[in-house]
């Protein structure tokens, strides 16, 4: 009941949640990541207003390393399930971009897991975002070295 | 021998590709396909590139096979 | 866009968690708790399968003490919005109990408000659950000692 | 005085009543309900139980005034 998937459709969060679930689990933690209308520039401070965000993968292989997250996440951690479903292409302000959600007997775990999964996420699988301003793009760079060989 | 490399976001535009067949020595790695690229796309030197060698990430200094697929790719942006 | 609720119809996750969410903020923690069809006695070790449950609250009480967790919440953790909605009533196996919603500009704050709040949720809320067993009932006791007062 | 007495879950159960309406002298306070009422109903003095007045959390030797709310119930198991 683990999945992982890349949709360039709207992700309902309920349905991503629900698959994860098997009856002697208590507890979902669901982490719903989305297109943000204001970004705070880390270097300048200043505010930019984003029009709508890009995404894009190399798509057989974001897809082998969520799976490799997956094993991993369930080695380490006492959950049942996890779902990890990413959407690509444009996305308007507000929408869906990745959903993350572990079910598990305690919450704890469900909790630790889903912290862990998004933070590697970011980290490892080859998905890109484009921020698209008023007056320019830019492809954003994550700030993660290349994971460990 | 010749290998794929695939560009993806920020690397694509750079290019101008996403995908190109370069014809490389047998001695190639990942990092000498990259300087060869940087001759015609300058651009490429500037951003700290990413090396994945048939869907895995890879050390620069890996050597080629006939017919790999390598991918470059500026660090990581999703979520 | 705080919320607190109780309510006996079904709860929709993905709206709950909807209407916490700010323009400047980019996550989302969901937590989602439902009636688990087996539970692990903590005592005897057995597995008791339950046919369901029922939620019963003192209601404005209820209330007034989740709304003590937002206020205290957003003191603590730097997150913009939060949502908590509680079932009463008969629920089925799968449906569920409790959503709690954290957004939040950052997902580091979303996770630990969120846990947080289903934490304390549990040890002051006045809601109590009986699970219905096809051999009797048992309204549950929770470990918690009275708040402090 | 006169006070209010509420009982949810267990304590409902326990009492046959959510509500009951009870004569009390002016140094009552929750601690004096619960042994009045535990006459009654002995079963009552084998829960832990937490109180309510005027649905605030309080301590069992809190004063009650003429007319207050006193909830009687288990440690909470919501969630």
């Amino acid at each position: 009941m683990d999945y992982t998937e890349l949709t360039t459709e709207p992700i309902d969060i309920t349905s991503v949640a629900r698959r994860v679930v098997p009856p002697e689990c208590g507890a979902t933690v669901t982490l719903d990541g989305y297109a943000r209308r204001f970004t705070k520039d880390k270097q300048t401070g200043e505010t930019r207003e984003t029009e709508y965000l890009v995404y894009e993968a190399y798509e057989p292989m974001a897809i082998r390393e969520m799976q490799k997250l997956v094993e991993q996440v369930k080695s380490e951690f006492e959950i049942a399930n996890v779902g990890i479903v990413h959407r690509l292409g444009k996305l308007e302000i507000g929408e869906t971009s990745v959903v993350i959600s572990v079910a598990a007997p305690h919450r704890r775990a469900a909790f630790a897991a889903c912290e862990w999964l998004i933070k590697e996420l970011k980290r490892t699988v080859p998905i890109w975002k484009k921020e698209v301003f008023a007056d320019g793009e830019v492809w954003v760079e994550g700030d993660s070295q290349a994971p460990a060989l | 021998m010749k290998v794929t490399v695939l560009f993806f976001g920020a690397t694509a535009d750079t290019v101008g590709s996403r995908e190109l067949e370069i014809r490389a020595d047998e001695a190639a790695t990942a990092k000498s396909i990259i300087d060869q690229l940087s001759k015609d796309h300058p651009a490429l030197a500037k951003h700290k590139l990413l090396i994945a060698i048939n869907e895995e990430y890879a050390d620069p200094d890996t050597l080629l096979k006939d017919g790999e697929e390598v991918a470059l790719f500026t660090a990581v942006s999703g979520g």
